[in-house]
């Protein structure tokens, strides 16, 4: 799965014909063979484009910043960050008319250590759903499996559940990464950072990582696409965090 | 700081009995915000309602916690005490230490106790984050709007127009008049229909109250109780009805022939008509859609024969704008479509007619004069099969309601066929006869006594032509054998059914509607006249089916909900409506989903502070909005607040016990 | 200063017993129309119940936020008890419909994080309906006095 | 003032660290779902000094928890009661093992900010009565750049004990202060030997070969000159464009020191606490009239790259980034605040 030349190609055309004002794609990090992702606004700039299958973040999270707002934006779109970026276009977020949306029809992204994910072997929709250009011959829909965190969740009991996500709770630094990298927390302001909420679970305790971890779950249930974003980004690297969020999928 | 004070009541012995009030009032004294704690025998009475009155001054007290009953109880009791000593009421936290504690825990004084003194801490905890509210007074315009021009929508018209409000009365079709104006005599009396009808059509055309805008629909309807804005589409009718004197050279000139609405299809009219010889208003309307003048561009000769000059073929589409209170919605009822009754032959045989055209064909201002004839060759049937409940009660072909009027009618029926054809036999399936009225068992008992109107209990299985015949095979129940009539026509009773329009309509005026398209009222019971949005109510079929007396009692009483809503200048309401926090609005819409009054809509402001940019926000209509919550509670930003329970308010209840 | 050790010691670990002097708070959240109503009636009748319960007004359960529910077992409650309108019969149309669902999402994730789904408990009580509400908050302690205390993060900060 | 440099072996070592652990109160790197973090350990099973250095979280929160009470209240109407919040439990006498140079690094940069106009004397209590074992990396991670910046890492007098790796399996122990030097003499035992010149000689061979394997190299003087010359460059948006500002940089920073102050009340009673702020949150600088001088990402960028490497080196003589790279390998994108100083101060001077 390369199509680094066909978006450099597209990203170009794009610019040329004056059809977006950002792109956002990756690029090699400078250091190892992984990628980060990239916001261009200079043609110059695209030669640096790549796409493999090291491609894994969810581009669709830099359509709520400022910088994308009301701007005309081409994106890269796997299977997983067009669900999300459905979500964003049918809870009034983005325009579709500012969107130049590259589908990828999804083999499955790798880790660092060149694993493929666990959400991709899960994957039910790999292809991008919403696109402007496909790349990648579609695959279609896959049979649904039962994730296998939740799966190993539901089968033990009640105590041990509970010491897990003591753990989990613990050893959270409650700094947000999680919230911030989700492509579908786009709040004017998060509701544990207000006043109302802050009250009483202002400080980075444990407790309050219970608060903003149940309260971000709640609000993700039914909506969450799975894309782990939140488990790339967590500093303490807490394993399935996203697993709270896929409540009644 | 918030200033509070409490005042426990003994209620008599009702709450000192079973707890020990001086604690509770020890307890609240404990608390950092509490300023004054008090009891006293009875806070309702009128030394206990002074105490608090004169506490709020002489403490500068800047909320109340009254301890005693309920709040559904006494709540308003003592917010009007509140707002004699200056304060605002809505400052006021009831903690129900009697319903809740003292009644319910009379074993143990000391839980009792204890309970009460909980649910005062949580009351003032309560009560420090309450905010001043202010009643919100909508001003009305009286201005009431019908829609639909049956017999409903004329009564609801006159009664309104009577209590000199005036109304307007939007009519889909050229003429006022509905079904009602279809039909021959009603039962159970039998007298004309027509000739108790157009008495009130006449007055509602010369009503001084009553605007009647005949042909043309409601297109739109924004706002809320007392302040909607509605558009109506007046369609183009070609005729120029101030210089039209309906003299009907026009139409009798006209070339085109149309099957007849009026007359169900059974004769025809001309492509520029008045739909009946009564119609009000009596003007004639061009059918845009088979005057060959408007689609070709050849004939004109209507034009040719107006010594008016009425004929105006360059009119369009018109829409107006009237500014109303309230709406009375009456869009009345509709034949359902038999074709699924395969087994009957419906569409196959031309003598399978449905009621409203044995209807039309026995009224005297018929298309047959008045005299019931087999539509495949004329003749004169001697043996009628009427089949009641085709559709209805039939959960597998149609509709599982019961249509309630074709009982009465079907029996209507064979005493008129017996009327009009002395030498007919009338032969009735049925599966019940359901005749609760006035006068109704009676008049079922003469048609079978007075006619000789066979009833057969029992489901038709086949219809099938033999020679001219038409063969309805059924089952006689009672005799439990199969029977075969040989009939002459067959009437079939479908059932009745909503006007298929009623969705559209419900959702442009943003009401609910069931899955047969019925209007929903907003308590089956208790406020069957009223939708759940304030200002719309409902008269007539378009609610559930309903027999004339029925229609016109509802269609009275939406009249005396309009007159009682238009009594004041303003509409008071209760101000525990929510209200957005714009900043923190992130414009998913979600609340826009989930409230179930339309009460929500988006507006567009600056991204900042003198921004170009936009961003999508929610906005609350408090006219609309009657204070349940959802919105707050799917609000993921929490944007959304619901003054009088506020977030801050319920936290502070639950960490406060 | 001491470091935040919050560790949360659940009682849905057998190991831990109730102290003997201990009883349990449960936090009522009632609709205004119906179950409040239901409540009046019940004291308006005077059946009993037991007096842990601690009744707070909304006027539809569709206004309970489910971090509410939360809030109240991190902060005073062992049990929660949400009641509204029986389906069908919501004062506000189809507010309780809203409720029924997010609070099966709400005893999902509560249960997946290891809560006993007794903790939180859901019921329609109509205004007419005294003797049921008698029941139901009979029902819910019982089943909170078999779990025992919920010591979740904060009690053991704020004890005095 | 030269300190005392002890031989031994990686046998030695374990031995000695668990006798450490035997004795003392001891923290060290414990592993969960992958990542080190510093806590207290009973057996040396449990933990491993030896972490490698991207998986390890740093060692500040023992020093600046990341969320602590302050006090606790009681408020009713006969007054406001303030309690104390209990003992101190991080401020006995304890060993911290397997604490990396930088991070070491970075507790000395914070005593400046620690001692200026309110002096917290926690923090000080906490670093008064901690003994630092400090293992040398022997090479430098991708994101590491300890060794450009403002301090001499091979002689680095923050942490109490180096460890130090020689040729041969052998283990270099060199006190770095005196409460290294004392501590080390206690608890020593006989498999060490006091090092000589060549112990000496050896530890700087380490060095070099550790300084050689750095990817990231700059001109740290060059960079802090041209920085803050540069305040209004545009470099600071083109480097941090694709930010997502998640925060993470600033809680495993090991010398990031903003905090926020919260009470959460049940009752009458309250408990103030004092947790991790982050200047990368959009509300950081949210001021109560609803300005905010920071709305924008590079702003808060610049702060940030500011305060790491020109303010506080103006203020106290110091750099507070210490080149551990922590931020960028955790940042979730990968920004490394190496790459956006360097672009910064590569950037053309404005106008």
């Amino acid at each position: 799965m390369d199509y680094s030349k066909q978006i450099q190609d597209i990203a170009a055309k794009l610019f040329a014909e004056g059809k977006i004002d950002v792109f956002v794609g990756y690029r090699m990090n400078g250091f190892d063979d992984n990628q980060v992702p990239v916001v261009i606004n200079d043609p110059k700039e695209v030669p640096a484009l790549v796409f493999t299958e090291k491609s894994v973040f969810n581009l669709s999270n830099y359509l709520k910043a400022d910088h994308t707002r009301n701007k005309r934006v081409g994106l890269v779109v796997k299977g997983c960050d067009s669900r999300s970026l459905n979500l964003l276009l049918t809870e009034s977020q983005v325009k579709r008319d500012n969107l130049y949306i590259i589908g990828i029809a999804c083999e499955g992204v790798v880790d660092e250590k060149g694993q493929k994910m666990q959400n991709c072997i899960e994957c039910i929709v790999p292809d991008a759903v919403v696109y402007d250009e496909m790349l990648g011959s579609p695959r279609g829909k896959k049979d649904y499996i039962v994730n296998a965190d939740i799966a190993g969740l539901a089968v033990k009991g009640l105590v041990e559940r509970r010491e897990y996500f003591e753990e989990i709770f613990d050893n959270c630094i409650r700094c947000n990464a999680c919230r911030h990298s989700c492509p579908l927390c786009y709040c004017a302001k998060c509701c544990i950072d207000q006043e109302t909420a802050t009250i009483y679970n202002g400080s980075n305790t444990a407790s309050s990582a219970f608060h903003a971890l149940m309260t971000w779950s709640l609000h993700l249930a039914g909506r969450c696409v799975d894309c782990r974003n939140c488990e790339k980004a967590c500093p303490s690297h807490l394993p399935r965090i996203f697993c709270i969020n896929r409540t009644r999928r | 700081m918030a200033r509070v004070g409490v005042f426990v009541c003994f209620c008599g012995a009702n709450i000192a009995d079973f707890v020990d009030v001086p604690t509770v009032v020890e307890e609240a004294k404990k608390i950092r915000e509490v300023k004054f704690a008090v009891d006293y025998k009875y806070m309702c009475s009128d030394p206990g309602q002074q105490m608090i009155r004169d506490a709020i001054v002489q403490y500068r007290l800047t909320s109340i916690v009254v301890a005693a009953c309920s709040p559904r109880m006494h709540e308003k009791t003592f917010r009007k005490a509140l707002s004699d000593a200056g304060m605002n009421p809505y400052l006021l936290e009831v903690a129900n230490i009697r319903e809740h504690s003292s009644w319910v825990h009379q074993k143990d004084k000391k839980a009792a106790t204890d309970k009460a003194g909980d649910l005062v801490r949580m009351a003032v905890a309560k009560s420090i984050a309450n905010e001043q509210l202010h009643e919100i007074s909508v001003p009305v315009t009286k201005r009431a709007l019908v829609i639909g021009g049956g017999i409903a929508g004329i009564q609801a018209a006159l009664d309104i127009a009577d209590a000199r409000i005036p109304v307007t009365l939007v009519e889909r079709s050229p003429s006022i008049g509905g079904r009602m104006a279809q039909l021959d005599e009603t039962f159970p009396t039998l007298d004309c229909s027509q000739c108790i009808l157009t008495p009130k059509m006449v007055d509602v055309a010369s009503h001084p109250f009553i605007e009647l805008i005949p042909y043309s629909e409601v297109i739109e309807l924004d706002g809320y109780v007392g302040n909607y804005k509605a558009k109506i589409r007046k369609k183009a009718s070609y005729v120029n009805f101030k210089s039209c004197t309906g003299c009907g050279a026009c139409w009798q000139k006209c070339p085109v022939k149309v099957p007849n609405e009026y007359n169900m299809g059974i004769d025809t009219r001309k492509a520029i008509y008045t739909p009946f010889p009564q119609a009000v208003p009596n003007k004639p309307v061009i059918d845009a859609k088979h005057c060959t003048m408007l689609l070709k561009g050849k004939c004109g000769i209507c034009a040719k024969f107006c010594e008016k000059g009425a004929i105006d073929f360059k009119m369009t589409d018109e829409v107006i704008e009237r500014e109303i209170g309230a709406v009375v919605v009456a869009t009345g009822y509709d034949l359902w479509d038999a074709t699924p009754y395969e087994e009957y032959g419906v569409g196959r045989y031309k003598d399978i007619i449905n009621s409203l055209e044995f209807e039309r064909m026995v009224s005297a201002n018929g298309p047959t004069g008045g005299l019931p004839v087999r539509p495949s060759d004329g003749k004169v049937p001697k043996t009628v099969v009427f089949i009641k409940c085709v559709g209805s009660r039939d959960k597998a072909k149609g509709i599982e309601f019961c249509s309630k009027i074709c009982c009465m009618y079907t029996a209507k029926h064979a005493i008129l066929l017996h009327h009009k054809v002395h030498d007919s036999r009338a032969y009735i399936f049925y599966m019940d006869i359901r005749a609760a009225g006035k006068g109704y068992e009676e008049f079922v008992n003469r048609a079978q006594v007075e006619t000789g109107a066979v009833y057969l209990r029992g489901r038709v299985s086949k219809i099938y032509q033999k020679g001219e015949k038409l063969m309805v095979r059924g089952e006689d129940g009672q005799l439990g054998q199969e029977v075969e009539v040989e009939a002459d026509l067959v009437v079939l009773a479908t059932a009745i059914i909503p006007d298929k329009e009623n969705p559209a309509l419900a959702r442009l005026l943003g009401i609910s509607y069931d899955k047969y398209g019925y209007l929903s009222e907003a308590h089956p019971k208790l406020r069957p006249v009223e939708t759940a949005k304030a200002g719309i109510f409902l008269a007539g079929c378009t609610q559930a089916p309903k027999d004339i007396p029925e229609t016109v009692a509802q269609a009275s009483a939406c009249a005396a909900k309009v007159c009682g809503l238009f009594a004041g200048d303003t509409i008071k309401k209760d101000p525990m409506v929510s209200t957005v926090n714009k900043d923190f609005c992130s414009g998913c819409q979600n609340c826009v989903k989930v409230c179930p009054y339309q009460a929500i809509v988006t507006e567009d402001i600056p991204l900042g502070h003198g921004a170009k940019e936009m961003r999508t926000v929610a906005k609350i209509n408090e006219g609309v909005c009657q204070g349940c919550g959802s919105c707050v509670a799917i609000c993921r930003s929490m944007a959304i607040n619901l003054a009088g329970f506020t977030d801050p308010q319920i936290i502070n209840e639950i960490v406060a016990i | 200063m001491e470091e935040v050790k919050d560790k949360i010691v659940s009682i849905e670990k057998p190991e831990l017993i109730a102290p003997p002097e201990w009883k349990p708070v449960i936090v009522g959240i009632l609709c205004n129309w119906c179950s409040y109503a239901g409540s009046d009636l019940t004291g308006t009748s005077r059946t009993q119940y037991p007096p842990n319960i601690r009744i707070i007004r909304v006027p539809c359960s569709s206004r309970v936020d489910p971090w509410f529910i939360i809030k109240a077992l991190q902060t005073t409650a062992d049990g929660v008890l949400i009641s509204g309108c029986h389906p069908g019969d919501c004062h506000y149309i189809s507010g309780n419909y809203y409720a029924r669902r997010r609070f099966l999402v709400t005893k999902e994730l509560l249960k997946m994080v290891g809560f006993h789904e007794h903790r939180v408990q859901f019921s329609w009580v109509s205004a007419a309906e005294g003797a049921k509400f008698a029941q139901v908050v009979k029902k819910v302690t019982e089943d909170v006095v078999k779990l025992g205390p919920l010591h979740l993060y904060k009690k053991e900060n704020f004890s005095k | 003032m030269s300190f005392s440099t002890f031989v031994t072996d990686k046998d030695g070592l374990q031995k000695l660290y668990e006798a450490i652990i035997s004795k003392h109160e001891t923290y060290a790197p414990v592993e969960k779902f992958g990542k080190y973090d510093y806590k207290k350990v009973s057996s040396l099973k449990e933990c491993d000094p030896d972490s490698p250095i991207a998986m390890t979280m740093s060692v500040k929160p023992l020093f600046f928890p990341r969320a602590s009470k302050i006090m606790k209240y009681e408020a009713t109407s006969a007054g406001t009661s303030i309690h104390e919040t209990g003992q101190d439990q991080l401020s006995g006498p304890r060993v911290i093992l397997g604490v990396k140079h930088c991070d070491a690094r970075g507790l000395q940069v914070l005593e400046a900010v620690n001692k200026w106009d309110y002096i917290d004397s926690d923090f000080l209590n906490r670093r008064a009565n901690t003994v630092i074992f400090s293992k040398r990396c022997d090479k430098a991670d991708t994101q590491c750049f300890c060794t450009s910046l403002d301090y001499d890492l091979e002689n680095l007098d923050a942490l109490d004990v180096a460890v130090v790796s020689g040729p041969g399996g052998k283990v270099y122990l060199q006190a770095r202060t005196e409460k290294g030097e004392n501590f080390l003499k206690e608890n020593l035992g006989k498999e060490s030997a006091a090092g000589s010149q060549q112990a000496l000689d050896e530890m700087k061979k380490q060095y070099e070969a550790f300084a050689a394997s750095f990817r990231l190299k700059m001109d740290y003087k060059d960079v802090n000159e041209k920085m803050s010359k540069r305040f209004d460059s545009t470099a600071y948006e083109e480097a941090t464009r694709n930010c997502v500002s998640c925060n993470t940089c600033a809680f495993i920073c090991p010398t990031c020191h903003c905090f926020k102050i919260s009470d959460e009340k049940i009752k009458d009673t309250g408990v103030r606490y004092k947790s991790y702020d982050s200047c990368n949150n959009v509300y950081f600088t949210l001021e109560a009239g609803g300005h905010n001088p920071r709305p924008a990402k590079y702003r808060r960028w610049r702060q940030r790259s500011m305060h790491k490497f020109v303010y506080y080196k103006e203020r106290f003589g110091v750099n507070l980034c210490v080149g551990c790279g922590h931020c960028a390998i955790s940042c979730p994108v990968n920004i490394s605040i190496f790459e956006v100083v360097n672009h910064v101060a590569a950037a053309p001077m404005e106008v």
